[in-house]
């Protein structure tokens, strides 16, 4: 498949000159490692048209970002960068020094990061980081640059640009630095826009928004390359997709038919690893493939039907009415937390009651800084509520003294975002699985550990690695098992799976459907992703700034959300759209 | 006294032989040998001093030779010596003494005025001489050294009788130094701390203003018209003025000397004087001290130097010759005397300091120290033959240290264990009154062989209330106090030689000191700077007759 | 952060400060009156003075030597708190004035230092930054060399080089603003060598981070990356460290004002102790003190200034 | 400081810019130059080195004398060596000292909670207040001048810098994830602050130690100058240094060759240090 002429999307206006503005062609980067050369790209071929939206997929090492920055000339100090045809807005840049690379960033392409934080200088104003385009190649004055740093922040729908445009990044929310940087990209207004991953680690809401950024330019004409895991994202912006697999493209096409009709079992996997609308139970994987799965991974379980333990309904009758008669084996009972004190206080829980019975999964979503993770932490027993309490099974929990609680800690396990974090650096799987045991008094011989591994499917032989060498979904897959090693009542997951890539997320969500099957384990699940909260909850809790404003089965709160918040929370979250023909789902 | 140790801040003076260096005035006559051309009038010289700066101008308070040195500038006193040795002329004209020797009468200059206005007569010494005798001035020096005076009695304005309780025969090299100098009465009527300040004399120079930590600046005295009767000429200084700088790193002072940041400095050290010497550049004057050489003390008082053998034994090992030739490059020779070769009384023997590691173990084997361990270090009874040996780093220059560690590893040799321990001026005081010591170097500065009463004399055992004694030998000899005592109050010049020659015969031949070489005292100076001269009494410089050519 | 909070928190740092202060003047009160060595002696013209008993008495009357180490303290604390230093037992004068002369020579001396080891750290972090792996290497080594200098040496080579062999500057100080030149680079040169190393590395760091790469993708260039961008986040810990800078600055006061015959504090501190002198021991030692309180403030709020992200996270100690 | 940042960078596992692999090699071999010199001087000595030849003073490089002879004579070079042990001795101890002093004072601000975080910050403020020289001066007025003066004066006014950094290794650790998770695991404190925060927090300690002895060295040796330091005729790098640093322009070698020591062995510790610092960092 040739990635030549523009294709004509179906929907948006269409500005497309003859000449695509990004037209790169056996493009290939390597870098040096010890005596030789390691390629990370093989000849890949990308054009992007004016006005059009081309995205490049693929899981994380398959070169997306490496390719991005490629373009500008940015791959590296280290890197050996060679194309066929590597043309910018009709500039060709395979034989470009460091003046030209300089004249062409930011006037020709701009760059877009994710994660803002770390991608606007923190001890810089955001009016000066828009401004050092203009400056560096329009010679603007200051005072110039800063009102037309001022406009750009109007345009990108900055809250009070007058006030904001002089703060710096640490003293913003994540969607208005996202904004800053668009605005910054966007300062010259350059023919094409290369954004990396520009609406990761962002709130649905912010993340529509940001979208909507993106499409704007699109529509103004701009060039814009999306680099994106995320396939809703993609689905809802592309024209064209590419899917990268070990730096190489694997499969492209017009994003209708692509995602209708994916050829490549790469692009299957993705497909079918995006949670949306996949009712609760199926399985997300495919068959095995990708890292995680060619080193330690065994085939997932066999069909969730078939193991649904018996008695143990594997979700509610859609419609069933949340309070179960089955007595719940934890229970919040109006929680309350606050940080801070006097004008600084801020109440990160407020009167926050739910209960989970056994065998069933409370999803925990909501914004940001809504206070999952709090509410997370509480239910550890982590930090002391200032009212309301845990109760555990019954019995009480958080108004136990921590040493009354320790020996019940083994009931509880835990799965966080950053599995790699909450590995001790300097221990082995062996050592950490050994421990988890020896908290819960349970044996820790070499079989238990084999035993534990292989119930989150992973081979004896990971014990004796260290983390460090294990890849994401294998850390993850650790941290279960190291939470399960108390066999626990109660599983609580915070952001299991958001730092995770989609194919290896989903078979992440999988195992965790399955143990939950397996041993009848109860699970407090939070997520930002309703995708995911909603493939994997039978009753959900949405939360907004510190309160529960809705509670109930899942199916009703997404059919039939009762708080605009969550209405808006559905309508913003990107789902993936499939159009045109031939559907497999 | 001590003076020379109290404040010496650290690399301190540098020695270089008289006599070494071929210089056609090694002496003290330095000055005048160099004084070729004209004098030229103006221009202000600067010395930059490597001892530490005083703590009061006034040396009649404490009594030091850093105070000694700038006291010359702008002080005199009533007599002088010659470049012989002889007592001159200086505010006094005159002098006579009964025949008991108890009463001193000096007929004073006359028409002369301190620089103050106040008048130079009788009334004058007398406040000085009581001034000095009064404990709340502190004096130390100048205290010892009229402390045979009872009263001075106002005969005439320009006769000035002294009172002694006993004879004492080195009354008038006492009056020749710096620290007994004569000072406007009004000025110390004004009150300790501002006469510490700007002390106020009949001198060349007058204190103009003292910046601490920094430098003192003198201004010419334009009626000057007194001075020793061996002045090179009359009337006032050629010099508009001195600023008197410390300096106290000695490598810096050279290379501000070579910079020509400054005219003069002191306290030369050896390796720059060999290269002085050997580039022509720089004049030298060597003016060695007065009063006791520098040698080193073996305390007689206690364990294993109360026995003259293990003494002598030390001596045998220890060998100095060629550490003194190649540590001083040859610029300072080696001394057999306790006293300073300028002293004419000076009595040496060399025959005594031959060395001989075979006598010296002979020696020691027969005092019964006949162990060694596996260091070599001899012992007896168990208890090791080990010497503490307090060094002051504020006194003993580098160069001498280094010697020291010479003669740590010569006497190593016989298996003496000889522990070094360079500490500052408080500790050493301490280690010494504490009685924590076998050897050590203590230089004195006195006019005169009396200097031999206070270091040798076994009054000068009892300690001071500081704890600080003279005597560090802890010499206890009856004959030897005898013969001090009879010399101090001998008048009869021969009788006394006689006297003083045996005295010092017991020191050397009872082992109680190795003499190393005299109280080195070095100066370097450009050669636009003519004129200068040392002082044949304490070997300060003076700057009445200098002038700065071109 | 609101108001409120600003003022305890700065009622806190004073408070604090004021603790250091009286902590530093008791424990060197203390200290010193431990020291084997009478008072009395030092103001009698010091160690080996023949001073007789009568005097020394007197004198332990005047100076209230005679009274308990706890009233002599307390008496020492109230002077203290009316800016009294006392008086000086060698020179009898004021010890603030003693001080309040030699002060300003020794600050002027730091300060210069300082700036000039700023400059040589920023140039050398600039340069190797930019250089390759060699360059690096080179630069690495020139830092630990120089953070290796011990002040009396390299003082000395200076010396001999630049004045004796060069005779460019004069050896020691002058009125002159030359003779300032060689005591400031002495104390300048191994300070820099810290610096450089530090910022070096927090530069390098600066560079791999996403905000140098975006601001790349801008146009911006290599030099505006490291003097816009890299540098401000390389000179924050530096700054943090300028208290410490100072005390290190005037340690080697001590060594440098002795080599080059200036006048100040160091010079002042070594003399007192040779000669025990308490009042002005206390007083230099308390005055350095005050230096590095008021230096550490001063760099407390400069880097709140520079960088809002502190005043979130605020950490104690 | 610097080790500060530097320990951070290490827990941050970016990896620093190593030292070239040749110079690695050299440092270690330098370091095993070190360690003969230290408990077998006599292997690598070519003469006695107190033995004085005054006649011989002041002979600059030669087959006979490969770093000169000094102002009594004796071979540089073999008292170079035979100062190997003296001056690491210095070093080391200095630093053991401002590590045990920081380990205590950063220990108790780390783990001690709020009120003694705040205390101790303020000891630590009180301990930079007395800047290294000042702080050897008062120790030495009251103990007297020497080594062991030297090196506990020395080792003291490093402990504050240690306090900081161990202080934030403390924090850092006790705030992490890991720990936060072997607490949900149900383990005790003691057990928590021993399997866990102390290894991870003392780790960078080993770096911090390698680049702090280098300096140690050189204060002692600036305390040397001043006439506080060795005992002679110990032949300590510092106290060499400052011996021949009068005849500076007459006998280069006499301060050149213990200066170069004194540097060679900041610049091995140091990159050690770093080579240390970065493995440990890749670890984490």
């Amino acid at each position: 498949m040739s990635g030549g002429e523009p294709v004509r999307p179906d929907p948006g206006p269409v500005t497309a000159p003859d000449a695509p503005v990004l037209d790169v062609a056996g493009l290939s980067v390597a870098f040096r490692d010890g005596r030789g050369w390691r390629e990370v790209v093989h000849g890949l071929d990308l054009s992007v048209a004016a006005g059009t939206c081309v995205a490049v997929v693929g899981e994380s090492g398959s070169g997306k970002s490496v390719t991005a920055r490629a373009v500008l000339g940015l791959a590296g100090a280290g890197a050996r960068v060679r194309a066929d045809r590597l043309d910018v807005a009709g500039a060709d840049l395979r034989r470009a020094d460091e003046r030209d690379w300089r004249r062409m960033r930011g006037a020709r392409a701009g760059l877009v990061l994710q994660d803002a934080l770390v991608s606007l200088d923190p001890l810089r104003t955001i009016g000066r980081e828009i401004g050092d385009p203009l400056r560096l190649h329009l010679r603007m004055p200051p005072a110039a640059a800063r009102s037309r740093a001022l406009e750009l922040l109007e345009l990108v729908g900055m809250p009070h640009p007058a006030l904001t445009v002089d703060r710096r990044s640490g003293e913003l929310s994540g969607g208005m630095r996202q904004r800053a940087l668009i605005a910054a990209a966007l300062a010259l207004d350059p023919p094409l826009l290369i954004a990396d991953e520009p609406t990761t680690a962002l709130d649905v809401g912010v993340q529509a928004r940001v979208l909507g950024l993106l499409e704007a330019a699109r529509d103004r004409g701009t060039a814009v390359l999306l680099i994106s895991h995320d396939l809703a994202v993609v689905s809802r912006m592309a024209d064209r997709v590419v899917v990268l697999h070990d730096g190489r493209v694997v499969e492209q096409g017009p994003t209708a038919e692509l995602l209708g009709d994916p050829r490549h079992p790469i692009t299957r996997a993705l497909i079918a690893a995006v949670p949306t609308e996949v009712p609760r139970g199926a399985p997300l994987s495919l068959a095995p493939h990708g890292a995680d799965a060619a080193t330690a991974d065994r085939p997932p379980g066999p069909a969730p039907a078939a193991t649904s333990a018996p008695g143990l309904p594997s979700s509610g009758p859609p419609g069933a009415p949340v309070t179960a008669t089955r007595p719940p084996i934890l229970e919040g009972l109006g929680l309350t937390k606050s940080f801070g004190s006097g004008p600084t206080r801020v109440l990160a829980v407020q009167d926050a009651s739910f209960r989970i019975e056994p065998g069933r999964t409370l999803g925990l979503v909501g914004e940001s800084g809504s206070g999952k993770s709090t509410l997370a932490r509480l239910v550890l027993g982590l930090t002391a509520p200032d009212a309301g309490e845990v109760r555990l099974d019954g019995g009480p929990w958080t108004t136990l003294p921590e040493r009354g609680r320790r020996p019940l800690r083994r009931r509880l396990g835990a799965v966080y975002q950053d599995a790699f974090g909450s590995f001790d650096p300097r221990w082995s799987v062996r050592r950490i699985l050994r421990d988890a045991l020896a908290a819960a008094g349970a044996e820790t011989s070499d079989a238990a550990v084999a035993v534990l591994l292989d119930q989150v499917r992973l081979a004896p032989g990971v014990s004796a690695q260290h983390p460090l060498a294990l890849s994401g979904g294998q850390r993850q897959r650790v941290a279960i098992a190291r939470a399960l090693a108390g066999s626990p009542d109660v599983l609580v997951c915070d952001e299991p799976v958001s730092a995770l890539d989609a194919t290896v997320q989903a078979r992440v969500l999988d195992l965790l459907d399955e143990i939950q099957r397996e041993r009848g384990l109860a699970m407090l699940f939070i997520s930002h992703d309703l995708g995911v909260i909603r493939h994997m909850s039978d009753t959900i809790a949405v939360m907004r700034s510190g309160r529960i404003i809705e509670q109930g089965d899942a199916e009703r709160v997404f059919t039939a959300p009762e708080h605009e918040a969550t209405a808006a929370l559905i309508r913003d979250s990107p789902r993936l759209v499939i159009r045109g023909p031939g559907s497999n789902r | 006294m001590t003076s020379r140790r109290i404040f010496r801040s650290l690399p301190a003076v540098a020695l270089v032989a008289a006599g070494a260096i071929v210089l056609a005035g090694c002496t003290p006559a330095d000055g005048d040998a160099a004084a070729t051309g004209d004098p030229v009038t103006g221009g202000t010289l600067v010395y930059a001093s490597g001892d530490a700066e005083p703590s009061c101008l006034d040396p009649h308070v404490g009594g030091n030779y850093p105070q000694a040195l700038i006291a010359g500038q702008f002080l005199e006193s009533l007599v002088s010596l010659d470049e012989s040795g002889e007592v001159i002329p200086w505010l006094a004209t005159e002098w006579t003494t009964s025949e008991d020797g108890l009463t001193w009468d000096f007929t004073l200059r006359e028409d002369v005025s301190f620089t103050d206005g106040t008048p130079f007569d009788a009334e004058a010494v007398k406040a000085n001489v009581e001034h000095l005798k009064d404990p709340a001035t502190q004096s130390s020096t100048g205290y010892l050294a009229l402390g045979k005076v009872d009263t001075v009695e106002v005969v005439s304005d320009t006769v000035a009788r002294f009172h002694l309780s006993v004879p004492d025969s080195a009354l008038l090299e006492s009056l020749s130094q710096p620290w007994t100098a004569i000072e406007s009465p009004t000025g110390i009527a004004r009150g300790m701390d501002e006469n510490c300040v700007a002390p106020v004399g009949t001198g060349p120079f007058i204190v103009d203003e003292w910046i601490p930590q920094d430098h003192v600046s003198l201004v010419r005295n334009d009626d000057y018209t007194t001075g020793p009767a061996d002045r090179a000429h009359d009337g006032a200084a050629y010099l508009d003025g001195i600023t008197w700088r410390f300096i106290p790193d000695s490598a810096s002072r050279y290379a501000a000397l070579q910079a020509g940041e400054v005219d003069i400095i002191d306290n030369a050290q050896p390796d720059t004087l060999d290269q002085a010497s050997k580039s022509g550049t720089l004049v030298e004057i060597d003016a060695p001290r007065p009063g006791a050489a520098n040698r080193l003390e073996l305390n007689s008082g206690q364990p294993p130097f109360d026995d003259i053998r293990v003494r002598e034994a030390f001596i045998r090992a220890a060998d100095v010759n060629d550490g003194i030739d190649s540590l001083f490059f040859g610029t300072a020779d080696r001394s057999y005397s306790v006293l300073s070769s300028v002293e004419q009384l000076a009595y040496s023997d060399d025959s005594l300091f031959d060395t001989d590691l075979d006598e010296a173990n002979a020696l020691l084997d027969e005092a019964g120290w006949t162990e060694r361990d596996s260091r070599g270090i001899r012992s007896k009874d168990g208890v090791p033959l080990t010497l503490r040996f307090p060094v002051s780093t504020n006194q003993s220059i580098p160069a001498e240290q280094s010697l020291f560690e010479q003669v740590q590893a010569t006497a190593k040799e016989a298996g003496f264990d000889v522990q070094l321990s360079p500490v500052d001026l408080s500790s050493w005081y301490g280690a010494l009154a504490a009685h924590e010591y076998e050897l050590v170097s203590a230089p004195y500065t006195k006019v005169g062989p009396d200097v031999l009463r206070i270091l040798y004399h076994s009054d000068s055992i009892t300690p001071a209330p500081s704890g600080y004694f003279a005597n560090l030998a802890q010499l206890d000899d009856a004959d030897l106090d005898a013969l001090l005592t009879a010399a101090a109050s001998e008048s009869d010049p021969d009788e006394r030689a006689d006297l003083y020659e045996q005295a010092q015969q017991i020191i050397l031949g009872g082992f109680y000191a190795l003499p190393l070489y005299d109280q080195q005292n070095h100066f370097l100076h450009s050669p636009g700077l003519e004129g200068v001269r040392a002082m044949p009494t304490v070997s300060t410089p003076t700057f009445a007759d200098a002038w700065l050519a071109d | 952060m609101p108001r409120s909070r600003v003022l305890r928190r700065v009622a806190l740092r004073l408070a604090g400060a004021a603790f250091v202060l009286w902590a530093v003047a008791t424990l060197t009160f203390f200290a010193i009156h431990l020291v084997p060595g009478d008072p009395a002696q030092a103001i009698l013209g010091g160690p080996g003075s023949q001073a007789s008993q009568e005097a020394l008495d007197e004198v332990r009357a005047d100076y209230g030597l005679d009274q308990p180490l706890v009233v002599q303290y307390g008496a020492m604390l109230g002077r203290l708190v009316t800016g009294d230093l006392g008086d000086s037992y060698a020179l009898k004068t004021p010890v603030a004035e003693l001080i309040g002369g030699q002060i300003l020579g020794t600050l002027a001396l730091a300060a210069l230092a300082l700036v000039v080891a700023w400059v040589l750290a920023v140039g050398l972090a600039l340069w190797s930054t930019s250089a390759g792996r060699i360059g690096r290497a080179i630069a690495g080594g020139l830092e630990l060399t120089a953070a290796a200098l011990p002040h009396f040496w390299l003082a000395t080579v200076l010396i001999a080089v630049f004045s004796t062999s060069l005779g460019w500057l004069p050896p020691v100080s002058n009125d002159a603003a030359s003779g300032l030149v060689l005591p400031v680079i002495t104390l300048a040169v191994p300070l820099a060598g810290f610096l450089a190393q530090l910022m070096r590395e927090r530069m390098l760091e600066a560079l791999e981070q996403p905000f140098a790469v975006s601001a790349a993708a801008r146009g911006e260039t290599a030099a505006g990356l490291r003097l816009r961008h890299a540098l401000r986040h390389a000179a924050l810990p530096a700054i943090n460290l300028s208290g410490w800078a100072v005390g290190y600055l005037i340690s080697g006061a001590v060594v440098v004002e002795t080599i080059f015959a200036r006048p100040g504090l160091g010079r002042t501190l070594l003399r007192a102790t040779e000669l025990r002198d308490v009042p002005v021991v206390v007083g230099v030692v308390l005055v350095v003190a005050l230096v590095y309180v008021l230096m550490t403030l001063a760099t407390d709020v400069v880097s709140r200034f520079a960088d809002p992200r502190i005043a979130r996270e605020e950490a104690p100690a | 400081m610097s080790d500060l940042e530097l320990s951070n960078r290490a827990v941050a596992g970016r990896s620093l810019p190593r030292p070239p692999r040749i110079g690695t090699v050299l440092a270690l071999a330098f370091v095993a130059f070190l360690a003969v010199a230290t408990f077998a001087p006599g292997l690598l000595q070519t003469t006695d080195p107190d033995a004085i030849a005054p006649r011989d003073a002041f002979e600059p490089p030669s087959w006979a004398h490969w770093f000169g002879t000094d102002e009594s004579g004796r071979d540089v070079y073999s008292r170079v060596v035979e100062g190997t042990a003296a001056s690491l001795l210095i070093g080391v101890s200095a630093t053991a000292i401002g590590l045990a002093l920081g380990l205590l004072l950063g220990g108790l601000a780390g783990l001690g909670g709020r009120v003694l975080d705040f205390a101790v910050g303020r000891v630590n403020e009180v301990l930079f207040a007395f800047p290294g020289i000042l702080l050897a001066l008062l120790i030495i007025v009251l103990w007297g001048p020497g080594p062991v003066t030297a090196t506990i004066a020395v080792g003291l006014s490093t402990a504050p810098g240690y306090a900081r950094i161990i202080r934030g290794e403390l924090v850092r650790v006790r705030t992490s994830s890991y720990v936060e998770a072997a607490r949900v695991l149900g383990h005790g404190r003691a057990r928590v602050l021993v399997r866990h925060i102390l290894p991870n927090a003392l780790a960078p300690l080993v770096v911090l130690a390698t680049l702090g002895i280098g300096q140690a060295v050189v204060w002692a040796s600036a305390l040397s100058y001043l006439g506080l330091g060795a005992q002679p005729p110990a032949a300590e790098w510092g106290a060499m240094l400052s011996a021949g640093r009068i005849y500076i322009t007459t006998a280069w070698w006499l301060t050149v060759f213990p200066g170069l020591m004194i540097v060679v062995t900041t610049i091995t510790t140091t990159m050690l240090g770093r080579t240390l610092a970065a493995r440990d960092g890749s670890r984490r």
